[in-house]
């Protein structure tokens, strides 16, 4: 069985020039390695890498765990999760941050009885699915409009959140970050750093009024109908990246990584679950 | 009461008004006649300041109508009441709001343009309906009337605009004859019994002769002709018209009997 | 043939211009389809290449997504009437949206065209600006306007009715001006006879020629509004196409949801597109 | 006076409704308005609006900000365009406004504004208000000149900002960091690897045409074209390559549709559809297709192709196939049946008599709605490519939703105005063309 | 040569041709003439087969072209041209194409739908349109023609089908007098000259008696005359027409003298 082309998906979270210029060298590398052409997409959100990959138009994809559990739960056979991003102190987890306006007067979730909530994305872990599960068990009440929440809203992203809890369009949100490093800097990464840094926010302005359990980071994930060698030559490439290129790894893990470890579906079950939980 | 004063009004190259100046006391009927091309459009839109002169004075008890700008010469225009060839009605409104429109000026643009008429006007326009004989026609739309009543409604809403000189461009030019008959009579009879300058351009000069206490004749963009109608001998109209021997004054008549027309149709059959 | 000898020589001339025409006009429009065939298949393949699926691969899983759909909808059909019951107030925003934003483009555009067209505008010297100000308007694309001000003011329907109006006083700042070129001037003379100002003339000399078409080009704009507030909710703008985003991005799992939704947006844009047919067949036909 | 009573209570009622009617009409629209100005929520959107967000966003769009960082914990200093890696000056490309002497870093500001580090503390230097001093050893330790906090300082225990015309200085445990802005766009055409960065114009031409070779592999205007093309922080190649696929989006979409539709529009159309029944089925199918919007295909169609241009391309060829489909067979009804029966008194077979009697009748209004629906799609192609991922319409989406670019917004709004401006400008030019001249009625 | 037996056409409730026969024998020159709806255009199309007809047979040379089906009826179709009252010609291609329209049927369809006609083709065209004394109009779109021209276009079309009837439907009914006569003769001189049958609907019994060698005349689409040109006296024609006393021969004359044109356009003058 050969392959004629190799066809990479990258989730959002940059601008799609931005991601497409940190993976080029990863680009590079495979298309060295596999001797095919190599491509890579950049949808715009989380669902079209998910249909990418259930349509078996893209080969291999760096998830988040939700997405991965959207793409088993329609197809146990598409994927087959493969590697992890491990941060600099070896864990391989973040945090879904809840988070208002300081003048606001808005400390913790029970200070947001009756007003406007804000999701991200609905393929988001971080961003709709964790929290979606775990802020109800705080309220003791459902996500449902009015429920305890005024209004929930899907803002569409990241960046869409913290842009709209900083207008005031809404009251509090979720959005991504390791939890490392100080608040005031917007942590050591995720998306409230990346704000920081573009100056679209003070971190000041802000207080944080909800944290969830770790969440596994999601996996890099290959097609699994890909002929075994090819899968394997990718993984190792991938796996290998932080120590044979620091840089090109730096740039394909969006920040500061201690490189990629092998993971297996066993590790998402739980987000599994808890996505099947969701659907109506 | 009126004095023209070397008018003149240049069209890029073209001169087509040239230099005119005439003087008119009392509410006579001055007909303007000439080929087409010399200028009388021109001159009457001047008056009512649609065309602005280049050069001269039109002098109205002692005031230049031609100095005015803005508010004032709109002022001026309502007092010079204009009707036009082709009538130059709102067609799809109804008669009556058209006849209102000579008020327009004297009323203020927000009740106007709701339909705010006050009571008193809307029975004044009904009146002058009816005076013009055409009061039954006073809630259909313009545009559903024969050309001679829409000339009347025209006529209308002149009267309406009670103005002190009415200016008439060949106000006939598109009526078939028993229409141009009574429209002309209608002119008369405003100037004679309302005591209105009617100043009228006109096509033909048994038209004139008729109706005219004065013609003038212009012949590019000059007076040529400046007396009463029965100084209007075929030598005067030829100099007018500037038509050499076969100059043939029925050519220009509008009571055209039956076999005259029958010539004008069937010459096209020839051509192929 | 009998008649085949007269005549021939006297026309030599003749016969050579003709043949040379025909060869002309085969030589350019073989080119022309050359270029075209050519144009349309290195395009394909262009497109192809940069495409993460193949054509002739895709083409036999078309239906794979809508069949999905459909099972989940068939599996959960007594959600249905729930999820067409939810979608109705974001529709009701949707066609807010559209309608405020025709009604208020509709307005600019009316007052685009009266400053663009000959012989109506008050200030002749800036057609060329305002003409040009219509093609901008016209040029940039709704979401791009609507994205920025999501930016500004918050996700919602007010940056979506604000780029679609934007847009529409372009495009029918355009359209009217053609409409009012070919309006009628004598009435205008007339009314500007009696002293009238420039508002007058316009409201009673040119609106009542040109309300019936200016109506009916609203009307199509009203119907192509509809779709594109629908679209912009993708974007974040509020409305039923960012529920039916929302629902359509979860996928397995929330797609009834989304057939829900899908069948009353669907629903809306046929009866609308049909309203506005007959009314604007009625305004050309009807009362002429 | 003569005329009836009648007629004049006629009239007069008429004018009563004739002024209810001019006022109903405006009332009914304020109350409209009214209602949405409440159902949008207006008077709260007032509130929420950020104003300076528009500020940010029009100031970013023209300018830059160049950051001068340093991490206080490894106490490594770093200059770069936007914060951004790829835009960090090397030690010996730092701009001279920034003067690092061993530990003090001295920044000079417009205005005679500067900030000086030295170890832990940093000052501000604010004409006309005096000297702000920040400590931050452990927590961070603000020293005013003046006993009140002034607005333009937003100060925590963990976090101080000074935000000033003449730039911006933030300073937390972790990291210092000040903003200078300047004006225009950083690194447009030579990214700060390329050998003609810091040149100018007139030293660029006089190196391309007469300087040595800077790279022995190629010439010099070879390595211009290429270090602009490959520029890595605006990305010309990628940005005119996404321009050229939201075109061929809208070109094969547009043009597959027609070739698509032309035959359909047969079976559709009263006076050519072989059975009512089927005419009718054509008809209903047009409708929806056309009435599912493109987006919608987006969607379901990359499922079966993925991310890609050609997804999009199928998007528009998809609706614009029931678009193209109704208009084509309202075209075909039009058709003066004359000339087809003058073809087919001829002895033509039905192929011929298409040919003869109908294409050129209708190939011009065809082609004038393809045209138009051509420079049409090229806007929807732009919004359809955010969505499936492709051409510009995705670059500008993500720049906009990730914020972090205005610059880079505003020239991709200007190079998408520029590409429908073309699109209007071929289309109308081809509609000219091809439809009044060429006497071939091909 | 030519037998029409029995041949009818039902439309709905209406027969408009209803059970016709007749024989003709050589080229001759047949005028077909009859009152408006009298079924002269339903029998022409018939034979050419533009509609079908509902019983009967056409023999030409013994064999019955109503019963031809597909290829055979399109090659019948190409001997038997048909000429229209409204040209039928596709306007915006160019005279010489449209005159080798007439070469449809012999040509393959796949090199004809690419425009790619022999050059002998272009050629004969070519030829045909000089001896009708338009060869200069070759190039020219159709739409650019005179009526007069245009029919003659249409009349080379024809005979590039090289045909042995010619059928011509009115074909000069939307002409000029000028223009008719010119294409009337050019029907006649083709008849005689090339010998082909021509069989034309004629409106006008003065053209029907100037060019027919015989006349069939029609009333509610059976044959009320049948005979040479001479034998159509007035009574006759009240026969055809079904016309009561008032009836007047002039009244469908295309020959139109001045005089009578006035009447025509006077008429209007009186109304208001
Ligand atoms: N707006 C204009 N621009 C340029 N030339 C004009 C304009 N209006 C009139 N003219 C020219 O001025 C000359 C006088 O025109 P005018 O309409 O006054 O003649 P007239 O005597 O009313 O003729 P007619 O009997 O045809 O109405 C003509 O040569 C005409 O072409
Ligand atoms: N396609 C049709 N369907 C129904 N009725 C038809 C059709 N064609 C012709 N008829 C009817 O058949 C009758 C004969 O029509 P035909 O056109 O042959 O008359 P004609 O003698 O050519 O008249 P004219 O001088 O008006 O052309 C008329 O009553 C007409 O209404
Ligand atoms: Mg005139
Ligand atoms: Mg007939």
């Amino acid at each position: 069985q050969e392959i004629t082309e190799f066809r990479i998906g990258l989730l959002g979270g940059e601008n799609a020039q931005d991601r497409l210029a940190n993976n080029e060298c990863l680009r590079t590398y495979v298309e060295e390695a596999l001797g095919v052409p190599t491509t890579l997409f950049a949808p715009a959100d989380y669902n079209g890498v998910i249909q990418g990959l259930l349509g078996g138009n893209l080969d291999m994809a760096w998830l988040g765990a939700s997405a991965y559990a959207a793409v088993y739960l329609a197809d146990p056979e598409a994927v087959e999760p493969v590697l992890v991003k491990t941060n600099l102190d070896g864990s391989f987890s973040y945090f879904s941050i809840g988070f208002a306006r300081a003048d606001s007067g808005i400390t913790a979730l029970t200070d947001m009885q009756g007003r406007r909530f804000g999701f991200g994305d609905p393929n988001s872990t971080s961003g709709f699915l964790i929290p979606s599960v775990e802020i109800p068990q705080i309220t003791g009440h459902t996500m449902e409009n009015g429920d305890y929440f005024g209004e929930v809203v899907f803002t569409g992203g990241h960046e869409q959140t913290i842009i709209a809890v900083n207008n005031g369009s809404v009251d509090a949100g979720v959005t991504w970050a390791d939890g490392l490093g100080a608040w005031e800097d917007g942590y050591n990464s995720g998306a409230l750093r990346r704000a920081v840094d573009a100056g679209l926010v003070d971190m000041n302005d802000l207080v944080e009024i909800w944290r969830s359990r770790p969440i596994p980071e999601g996996p890099v994930v290959v097609r699994s109908s890909l002929p075994q060698d090819v899968r394997d030559t990718v993984t190792a490439l991938a796996e290998n990246l932080y120590a044979t290129d620091p840089t090109c790894a730096y740039g394909v893990a969006a920040g500061d990584t201690a490189g990629f470890t092998p993971i297996s579906h066993e590790a998402y079950e739980t987000i599994i679950e808890v996505r099947r939980a969701q659907m109506n | 009461m009126l004095e023209v004063r070397n008018v003149s009004r240049v069209f890029g190259q073209r001169t087509a008004v040239d230099n005119i100046s005439f003087r008119v006391d009392g509410a006579q009927f001055i007909g303007i006649i000439g080929r087409s091309g010399a200028g009388k459009s021109t001159f009457l839109r001047m008056m009512n300041r649609l065309t602005t002169a280049t050069s001269g004075q039109i002098l109205v008890d002692g005031k230049d109508i031609l100095a005015l700008n803005g508010a004032a010469a709109r002022a001026w225009q309502s007092q010079c009441a204009m009707i036009f060839q082709q009538f130059n009605l709102v067609p799809r409104m109804d008669v009556a709001s058209n006849v209102l429109h000579g008020k327009l000026n004297s009323r203020s643009t927000l009740t106007t343009i709701f339909n705010m008429w006050p009571r008193a006007d809307i029975l004044q326009a009904l009146d002058i309906l009816d005076r013009l004989g055409i009061a039954e026609q006073a809630p259909k739309r313009a545009e559903a009337l024969s050309g001679g009543q829409q000339q009347r409604v025209a006529i209308a809403r002149a009267l309406m605009q009670d103005p002190k000189i009415i200016l008439a461009d060949e106000p006939i030019a598109s009526l078939d004859p028993m229409n141009a008959q009574i429209v002309m009579d209608t002119l008369k009879r405003i100037n004679t019994e309302d005591g209105r300058m009617v100043i009228a351009n006109l096509h033909t000069l048994d038209t004139a002769r008729r109706y005219c206490d004065r013609v003038i004749g212009l012949r590019d963009g000059r007076i040529v002709f400046d007396g009463v109608p029965a100084d209007l001998t075929t030598d005067a109209a030829r100099e007018i018209y500037g038509a050499d021997e076969s100059f043939n004054e029925d050519a220009t008549s509008t009571s055209l009997p039956a076999d005259k027309v029958a010539h004008l149709h069937v010459l096209p059959m020839a051509a192929q | 043939m009998t008649f085949l000898a007269t005549g021939a020589r006297g026309t030599a001339d003749l016969r050579h211009a003709y043949l040379a025409q025909v060869q002309r006009r085969r030589l350019y429009s073989g080119l022309l389809t050359i270029l075209f065939v050519a144009l349309m298949v290195s395009g394909f393949q262009i497109a192809q290449a940069r495409n993460a699926g193949d054509f002739l691969n895709g083409i036999t899983h078309i239906f794979d997504f809508p069949a999905d759909i459909v099972d989940e909808a068939i599996a959960k059909a007594g959600n249905l009437p729930g999820h067409i019951w939810d979608a109705l107030p974001p529709l009701i925003e949707t066609i807010n949206i559209a309608a405020v934003s025709t009604l208020i483009g509709t307005l600019l555009g009316g007052l685009l065209a009266l400053a663009s067209t000959r012989g109506l505008a008050a200030w002749p010297r800036l057609i060329v600006v305002f003409r040009r100000l219509s093609d901008v308007l016209r040029a940039v694309p709704e979401i791009v306007i609507a994205l920025v001000l999501i930016f500004v003011l918050g996700a919602g329907p007010v940056p979506a009715a604000i780029a679609i109006a934007l847009h529409t006083a372009g495009a029918t700042g355009k359209l009217f001006s053609e409409v009012n070129e070919n309006a009628d001037l004598k009435p205008v003379e007339g009314l500007a006879s009696v002293g009238a100002g420039w508002v007058q003339r316009m409201m009673l000399g040119v609106l009542p020629q040109v309300a019936p078409n200016y109506f009916s080009y609203a009307l199509l704009r009203f119907e192509i509004n509809i779709r594109a507030s629908a679209i912009l909710g993708f974007v974040g703008a509020g409305g039923i196409g960012y529920e039916l985003k929302n629902a359509m991005t979860f996928g397995q799992g929330k797609l009834d949801e989304a057939a829900g939704i899908f069948i009353v947006l669907f629903a809306t844009i046929v009866i609308f597109d049909q309203l506005s047919g007959v009314i604007r067949h009625r305004l050309t036909y009807g009362d002429a | 006076m003569a005329a009836t009573a009648a007629m004049q209570s006629d009239l007069l009622a008429r004018f009563r409704g004739k002024r209810i009617r001019s006022f109903a009409l405006p009332a009914l629209i304020l109350v409209y308005l009214t209602y949405v100005f409440f159902a949008f929520d207006l008077p709260g959107l007032a509130s929420r609006a950020r104003l300076d967000n528009a500020a940010i966003l029009m100031s970013d769009a023209v300018a830059h900000k160049v950051h001068v960082t340093r991490d206080n914990r490894s106490g490594e200093m770093s200059v770069s365009i936007e914060g951004s890696r790829r835009m960090t000056f090397a030690a010996n490309q730092r701009p001279d406004w920034v003067q690092v002497d061993g530990d003090i870093v001295q920044i000079d500001l417009p205005q005679g504004h500067s900030v000086t580090y030295d170890g832990p503390v940093v000052s501000y230097d604010y004409p006309g208000y005096g000297v702000i001093r920040i400590t931050s050893d452990n927590g961070i330790h603000l020293d005013l000149p003046t006993p009140e906090v002034p607005d333009f300082i937003n100060a925590s225990s963990t976090r101080v900002a000074i935000t000033t015309p003449a730039g911006r200085l933030s300073v937390t445990r972790s990291r210092t960091e000040t903003l200078r802005y300047f004006p225009g766009w950083e690194l447009f055409f030579f990214d700060l690897a390329s050998p003609y960065w810091g040149m100018s114009w007139a030293q660029v031409a006089s190196t391309v045409l007469v300087g040595e070779r800077l790279d022995p592999a190629q010439s010099n205007v070879s390595l211009m074209v290429s270090n602009i093309w490959n520029n890595t922080i605006w990305r010309h190649g990628d940005v005119v390559w996404a321009l050229g696929e939201t075109i061929l989006m809208a070109f094969l979409g547009t043009f597959g549709a027609a070739m698509i539709a032309l035959p359909l529009a047969f079976l559709a159309a009263g006076n050519f559809a072989p059975s009512r029944a089927i005419r009718f089925v054509m008809r209903r199918i047009f409708d929806f297709v056309r009435g599912v919007d493109g987006l919608i295909f987006t969607i379901i169609l990359s499922r079966a192709f993925g991310p890609g241009p050609m997804t999009g391309a199928l998007a528009i060829l998809t609706t614009d196939t029931g678009s193209f489909g109704k208009l084509f067979s309202e075209a075909l009804e039009n058709v003066d049946d004359k000339q087809i029966e003058g073809i087919r008194s001829t002895g033509a077979d039905v192929v011929q008599r298409y040919r003869f009697g109908v294409i050129p009748q209708v190939l011009p209004v065809l082609l004038s709605q393809v045209l138009y629906m051509f420079e049409s799609n090229t806007r929807s192609a732009t919004i359809i490519g955010a969505i499936v991922g492709g051409g510009i319409g995705l670059l500008l989406t993500q720049a906009i939703q990730t914020t972090a670019d205005w610059e880079k917004v505003t020239y991709y709004i200007i190079l998408i105005v520029l590409m429908v401006f073309a699109m209007d400008a071929l289309s109308g030019w081809l509609r000219r063309r091809l439809i009044k001249g060429d006497g071939s009625g091909r």
